[in-house]
């Protein structure tokens, strides 16, 4: 009740400091006239990353979303109210992204944000819409903690992006059975030396040995994020040979790293096991790809394989002239997340969307029955495809897919959440 | 050193920031002589030095090259234009040898004409032949004032500016300085220099300028300076 | 910190020399891209942080030039010479400007300049990460050696950078233009007065640093994948590299860069978490003991 | 005057209710102490430091860590991490002053990034990469509550003009015309008796606490704590600030975060190419006014700026 | 003993060259003295040897009875030694009543006060004296730089003087200035000299000036004393005249 009044609150106060605010808005170099609110769009905030080098992040989430509210502007958007992205680069720096959403919410009058930034500035944007109380849609941090954690979870921000513990039980569960076939039981972690990849190295493991608790990490390497060299670690690993390792390098590094893998025959003398190579920038960066890659899948127009997908994933393609990646149809679905909740209560209110979102379930293409939900307990989203599969070097480049069970990992995701205290 | 050289300062005013040094300096120097520029310390010879060179511009007047303004040229165009420069505090490359320091400055003279080459410089300074290989930050102090000299002449100019080269020397050297000056001017080559050491002037010089105070006090042939005693002992000494 | 893994690679032989190869390779192309920096630093007294966008560059050039034209040997020139160039007309028209101001302002220039940079490979090659491949030529299994793999493509950088670093020994201390350089570096203005014309040379200068770091970006492009910003983190090391050699000694630069490539190596074997930290930390303890680094010439 | 200014600022904010004033307003008085302390050190001591985020950090973490333990109270927290910006800023300063020019400055980066690597590395104390999360607690001291947006507001606003005066009253002080002796002529200070080395450790101190202050801020304003507050893109952004506003105005470095806040805000609103802009933006200012701002500030302005400010003192 | 300046066995090298060659001087409590010397002879350097700013190779220097050799140049400054340089040492920004201002704070130690406003009242009052002291009252209110050099370098003496020392270096006081101004600018030497009770020792170049108001000369050459005693003695010795004239020997023709 608080937060509506809020809301509420700063927009009579827009019309009565008006000449106030122009005269401030024209030093930052914006004009805005004040209009009738009926037909005035509805502003979707979207922080972002636009430069460096995961600019990328920041183009694909931009697509993806825009792609949802194009369809649905087109249909009319809600009651003649179209809906408007406005993204605005955050260059990835926490601090940053808490001044670029404070903005979109003060002076561009946004009243959802579509947080499409990576983790770390994901926690400060969380910060930002817990005192604003904006609803705001997660839709690329893949870090638990961020929904999971009761402390950390905000009632008003739902998350729609992978999850590291939903990928390291799939991913667990699958490397398990290798285990079993194949007799791997020394393995070895190279993974990117920070957050994410810290934890979803544990958590795979975690499950991993679950399973098979005779498996043994014997080693671990943690290159830099963004390292330009992998040298270092590759001779690491070629010391210690292990049977098999478990790698949460993504992207650029990835590549690098397999590249540069590749001069030593590192991946003749071992298995790879990486969640995170299925996605189509890496898959094609990579010249040479080694045989008998385990990954997860991030985004593929084959799986799950149905029409709707390759339709979603043709038309993407033509509409902005480059593959979507796993970024796209997170910010898609969380966009449509948002557009249906619009529809259903008739209202751009942070709590009533709020309430309509929690717990609901939509279609889309990226669920495994064709649905995704959004569970209500913890906010973030549910039964999205999972699998793990072996690369081949040409399209469909994942082959041999093993969905993952829900189930298992709902189950599995319970306990881990119980020892952790967060239930 | 084909033609007849002049170089001219016309009145030339010099400033450092918010101090003047050099108030209306005019000189004159023809070809084939030397000419001391006598003062105290703080008169205005490495200013008037520095400003022939290019090292600093004069805020007013011109220096003429026969009869071409050089002021305002980089230093390294005037140098081209054949003027040597042997700056007061010797200025070596300390860790290059005593040769490369003299190949470094290894160029043709204004007119293309090369009569300096290593060969002849060593003729001339049979001593720096013999420490070639030493580095210059390692030579004594008139050793390198030699070799600052032939450094200078590598360049094959037209006139060489020599500020102090008696400063700081044994007495010993500074006689080998002025015998190697005298041979210089036998050669033909014109020479400034700037000196305290009037018996040194006496000795090398064919004309005095006395500068004073940033102003030119007198200008004379160099056997007439036992008739100014006077002026000298007055700008000069004790 | 994990000692025993440290202690256990030491006293195998296998490990050493893998280890010891891996930090010869990481400070080989360290080495190149530091080596124009200290050079720069060395004769023109200024702090090109600009530098690892150059290296950025000539990645990006070659990368280009090897798409065109297929070989990989032309590539390198490509990015080599495209950066020289670069080089000098940066150096021209938007460094020599501020020699004389206050270093801050030189810094700000170079700043600016990795801002645009950034955004002007972002623009023409995109935000995607970009990859070259191994070209055919190298595309070789390891060589084995003394129990440890050496890829032989590494062979062939470390090669190459060891004659280039030998070529720029010759050419810094043998040749009329090296010691003209030197020269320069500890007096310009008497250079001037014997009638060099040092802002040719400074010219010169900062094109000959700017073809090494752009030669280290497109000997680096086949293994590793390049996006805008990547020239940052080559940077920062290849800065450290400099102030531990000594800033203006090419020698210091090699030596420092073998031993920061070795500080990573056995570092991510005993040190995995800290390996930055390890090097700052060194980084630090030189200038203290040394503020001229290693091999620096004592200031006057 | 300053004290009136800064009763305007909190009333016309307070009046206005406008968020994204009072947003600027909060974010210009972190940056603005910010550049201010670091001015302290490189106008008006003439020590250039590369690594001045290193206190900055320093006093965000510091803070933010003891308030999560929720064991200590803001002022406690407050003092302790101050305290402990001190400490640090004596060791790391008395070993950093030994060297000159350009080596101080290398030195102090080097300090910095060792500080920020050890943030980043120790996950389990300061949460790595991600930062402290989970938020700051507030509770309420002495009958002020800064959960509340206006009470933080207003808290702040006094904190700055508390701090801006007392800068203002340190360089005009004894202490602070010793600082410019030190810097135009050490050589003639310490011929007249003054310890050269102590007052550059001094300044070093005082400006690294000052810039502790405003890590401090700055936590309780984003509610967390961030590796790059440690980095040194801030130590550069300082800088920036100090030479777009200006070094020896007394008021320079705060304009100076005034326009650098404002460009930003400006280019990240107006293009996604904020890298280039910005860039541009700067090559105009640095190559294009200098000669009239550097001459300006460095040469004429530079006397008249000194006489303008000790007539009004 | 107070006042008293003795240095004994004074050695100091660079490289090769002996700047100062076992020097050995006494300068009695308020005795004025000048150095003399061509070029080179080693006066700034043995200036800097005096006030700890550089460490001599061997040596003792008494200041007041006691052997300040190895303290550092604060420590001397403040046991009553002071000196102004040969180019004018200033802060150039300050005003002249600032900068004297400047220098009685350090004088009464008071450089570090933070809670008051520069300059303080007595500070400021002390300043005023000493500018009437030199006489720079017109220009109290002017930059340091924008000062005429004649100014420049009274002031640089003023900032010495407000140290109130008991021993006082001046190198080359009247340093490129014009005639009349040396003489102006010597005659208030030599009366702050009487003024003061000072042990006054200035490097001179104008030996008209060394000869009017000195009351003895030491001749220093290639680091060696070459001569001490009166005006008149030192102006007969004719190794004082080979040493500033060149050596006769030097002009043998070749």
């Amino acid at each position: 009740m608080k937060k509506t009044s809020k809301l509420g609150r700063s927009r009579r106060d827009f019309l009565k400091s008006a000449a106030a605010t122009a005269a401030f808005a024209a030093v930052g170099g914006l004009a805005r006239t004040a209009r009738g609110q009926s037909n005035e769009p509805i502003k979707i905030g979207q922080p972002t990353i636009l430069s460096g080098r995961v600019a990328r992040l920041g183009e694909s989430s931009r697509d993806g979303a825009q792609m949802a509210i194009d369809a649905f502007n087109a249909a009319g958007g809600l009651n003649g109210r179209k809906l408007q992205l406005v993204t605005r680069d955050s260059k990835g720096r926490p601090d940053e992204a808490a001044r670029v959403v404070r903005e979109l919410i003060n002076t561009d009058k946004c009243q959802i944000i579509l947080d499409s930034e990576a983790s770390s500035a994901a926690f400060a944007v969380q910060e930002v819409i817990r005192q604003t109380g904006t609803l705001c849609m997660h839709a690329c941090s893949e870090t638990t903690s961020l929904t999971a954690n009761p402390k950390i979870r905000a009632a008003n921000a739902f998350r729609c992006a992978r999850q590291d513990i939903h990928d390291s039980i799939a991913g667990g569960r699958y490397a398990a059975q290798f285990v079993k076939q194949q007799g791997f039981k020394r393995w070895m972690i190279c993974s990117p030396d920070y957050a994410y990849g810290r934890d979803v190295s544990a958590l795979f493991f975690h499950f991993l040995k679950e399973s098979e608790p005779s498996v043994e990490v014997v080693s671990e390497t943690w290159p830099k994020l963004f390292a330009p060299d992998y040298t270092e670690n590759i001779t690491k690993i070629l010391q210690t040979k292990p049977q098999a390792l478990y790698s949460a390098l993504y992207g650029g590094d990835l590549v690098t790293f397999i590249d540069q893998g590749n001069l030593y025959g590192l991946f003749d003398q071992l298995t790879l096991f990486d969640p995170n190579m299925a996605d189509y920038t890496t898959l094609e960066a990579v010249k040479k790809l080694p045989k008998g890659i385990h990954s997860g899948d991030r985004y593929l127009s084959t799986f799950p394989n149905t029409k709707a997908n390759a339709d979603w994933a043709a038309e993407y393609q033509k509409k902005f002239n480059v593959p979507p990646i796993n970024w796209s149809w997170q910010n898609y679905v969380g966009m449509t997340f948002i557009i249906e909740a619009m529809k259903k209560t008739g209202s751009v209110d942070s709590k009533a969307l709020s309430d309509a979102i929690r717990g609901m379930t939509i279609d889309s293409p990226f669920g495994v029955d064709g649905k995704i939900t959004m569970r209500a307990e913890d906010q973030t989203i549910i039964n999205y495809a999972i699998g793990w599969g072996v690369i081949i070097p040409n399209a469909p480049y994942l082959e041999d897919i093993k969905p993952a069970d829900w189930n298992v990992i709902l189950e599995l995701e319970k306990d881990w959440k119980k020892k952790k205290g967060y239930i | 050193m084909s033609r007849a050289l002049k170089l001219e300062l016309r009145e030339i005013d010099v400033s450092y920031g918010a101090s003047q040094i050099l108030f209306g300096v005019s000189i004159e120097i023809e070809k084939g002589a030397t000419m001391a520029l006598l003062g105290r310390n703080g008169a205005g010879k490495t200013t008037t030095f520095r400003a022939i060179a290019g090292l600093v511009a004069p805020s007013a007047g011109q220096i003429l090259l026969n009869a071409k303004a050089i002021n305002g040229l980089s230093p390294y165009r005037i140098a081209r234009a054949g003027i040597g420069y042997v700056p007061e505090d010797r200025q070596v490359f300390p860790e290059h040898s005593v040769e490369d320091n003299l190949r470094i400055a290894k160029k043709p003279g204004a007119h293309r004409q090369v009569y300096w080459n290593l060969q002849r410089i060593y003729e001339v300074f049979p001593t720096l032949y013999s420490i070639r290989q030493r580095a210059a930050g390692r030579l004594s102090g008139g050793e390198q004032q030699m070799l600052v000299i032939a450094r200078a002449l590598m360049g094959n100019p037209e006139l060489i500016l020599l500020d102090e080269p008696s400063e700081g020397l044994a007495p010993i050297m500074v006689q080998q300085i002025a015998r190697l000056l005298l041979r210089l001017r036998e050669m033909g080559v014109t020479i400034v220099l700037a000196e305290q050491n009037l018996h040194f002037c006496q000795t090398v010089a064919t004309h005095v300028t006395i500068i004073d105070k940033g102003q030119i006090v007198l200008r004379d042939k160099a056997e007439n300076l036992e008739r100014d005693a006077e002026i000298t002992r007055r700008y000069l000494a004790v | 910190m994990n000692l025993p893994a440290l202690l256990d690679c030491v006293s195998s032989s296998s490990c050493v020399v893998t280890q010891v190869s891996t930090g010869l390779i990481i400070g080989m192309l360290l080495f190149l891209v530091a080596s124009g920096l200290t050079l720069i630093f060395g004769v023109l007294g200024v702090i090109n942080f600009t530098h690892g966008s150059f290296y950025m560059l000539g990645a990006y050039f070659s990368l280009t030039a090897y798409r065109v034209t297929g070989s990989y040997f032309d590539a390198v020139i490509a990015g080599a010479l495209g950066v020289a160039v670069f080089g000098v007309v940066f150096e021209r028209l938007f460094i020599s400007p501020v020699y004389n101001s206050n270093v801050l302002m030189q810094l700000l220039v170079c700043y600016a300049f990795i801002l645009i940079l950034d955004d002007v490979v972002k623009i023409v090659w995109g935000t995607d990460f970009q990859t070259m491949g191994m070209p055919a030529t190298f595309a070789l299994p390891p060589i084995h050696l003394f129990g440890g793999f050496v890829p032989p493509f590494y062979v062939f950088l470390t090669g190459l950078t060891v004659a280039a670093a030998f070529s720029l020994s010759v050419l810094v201390n043998k040749t009329r233009f090296g010691k003209l350089v030197r020269a320069a570096a500890v007096n310009r203005q008497m250079l001037s007065c014997l009638g060099v014309n040092t802002s040719l040379l400074y010219a010169a200068v900062f094109g000959l640093g700017s073809l090494l770091a752009g030669a280290a970006g497109a000997l680096a492009a086949p293994v590793r994948s390049m996006s805008p910003e990547m020239g940052f983190s080559i940077l920062i090391e290849s800065f450290i590299v400099t102030v531990i050699g000594g800033m203006g000694s090419i020698i210091g630069a090699f030596f420092a860069a073998v031993l920061v490539g070795i500080i990573r190596a056995f570092g991510s074997i005993g040190y995995p978490l800290f390996t930055d930290g390890l090097m700052f930390a060194f980084m630090a303890l030189v200038l203290l003991v040394k503020p001229t680094g290693l091999f620096g010439r004592k200031l006057a | 005057m300053a004290l009136s200014g800064c009763l305007v600022v909190i009333a016309l904010a307070l009046t206005l209710d406008n968020p994204q004033f009072a947003d600027f307003v909060l974010r210009l008085s972190i940056f603005g102490l910010y550049a201010l302390s670091l001015n302290l050190l490189v106008g008006y001591a003439g020590l250039v430091s590369f690594g001045h985020a290193m206190f900055f950090g320093f006093g965000a973490y510091a803070f933010g860590l003891l308030m999560q333990t929720g064991l200590v109270s803001i002022p406690l927290a407050f003092v302790v991490s101050i305290a402990g910006a001190a400490v640090l800023a004596v060791s790391v300063g008395a070993l950093c002053i030994r060297l000159k020019d350009i080596y101080f400055g290398i030195l102090t980066l080097a300090f910095q990034m060792l500080l920020h690597a050890v943030i980043l590395s120790w996950v389990s104390l300061t949460g790595g990469d991600q930062g402290l999360q989970g938020g700051i607690p507030r509770p309420p001291f002495l009958g002020v509550d800064l959960g509340n947006p206006k009470q933080f507001f207003v808290l702040a606003c006094v904190f700055f003009f508390g701090l801006v005066l007392l800068v203002r009253q340190m360089v005009e002080s004894p202490f602070g015309y010793s600082l410019r002796m030190v810097r135009d002529n050490p050589e003639r200070a310490l011929a007249l008796g003054l310890s050269v080395q102590r007052y550059k450790l001094a300044a070093f101190v005082i400006s690294g606490t000052i810039a502790a202050n405003a890590g401090v801020l700055m936590s309780l304003y984003v509610s967390g704590a961030y590796p790059n507050f440690a980095y040194w893109t801030l130590s550069g952004d300082g800088i920036l600030m100090i030479m777009l506003g200006g070094m020896t105005v007394f008021l320079g470095p705060i304009a100076g975060a005034g326009i650098f806040l404002m460009l930003n805000g400006i280019i990240t609103r107006t293009t996604e190419y904020s890298g280039l802009v910005m860039g541009i933006v700067l090559l105009c200012v640095v190559l294009g006014l200098r000669r009239g701002v550097l001459d300006f500030v460095f040469e004429r302005c530079g006397p008249w700026a000194v006489r303008r400010l000790s007539r009004e003192g | 003993m107070q006042g008293r300046l003795t240095i004994k066995r004074l050695t100091k090298r660079f490289g090769g060259v002996a700047a100062a060659d076992n020097v050995n001087l006494d300068f009695a409590p308020g005795s004025l003295t000048a150095i003399i010397g061509p070029n080179g002879a080693g006066k700034t350097t043995l200036f800097n040897l005096i006030a700890g700013r550089l460490k001599p190779d061997a040596g003792e220097v008494w200041l007041s009875g006691e052997n300040v050799v190895g303290l550092p140049e604060v420590e001397i400054v403040r046991r009553g030694l002071s000196r102004a340089f040969q180019i004018a040492s200033l802060f150039p920004q300050f005003t002249v009543e600032q900068a004297l201002a400047a220098a009685v704070h350090a004088r009464w130690r008071q450089s570090h006060s933070i809670l008051r406003r520069f300059p303080l009242p007595s500070a400021r009052a002390r300043a005023r004296e000493v500018l009437e002291l030199v006489g720079l009252e017109a220009v109290a209110g002017q930059a340091s730089q924008q000062l005429s050099h004649g100014d420049q370098k009274l002031l640089d003496i003023a900032l010495a003087l407000a140290l109130e020392p008991r021993v006082l270096l001046l190198d080359e006081p009247t340093a490129g200035m014009g005639r009349e101004a040396r003489w102006q600018m010597i005659e208030k030497v030599h009366n702050l000299w009487s003024q003061q009770s000072l042990t006054l020792i200035f490097i001179e170049h104008d030996i008209d000036i060394v000869f009017q108001i000195a009351q003895s000369v030491r001749v220093l050459h290639y680091g060696k004393v070459l001569a001490e005693g009166s005006p008149r003695e030192v102006r007969g010795n004719p190794a004082v005249i080979e040493a500033y004239l060149g050596a006769t020997s030097a002009s043998v023709p070749v």
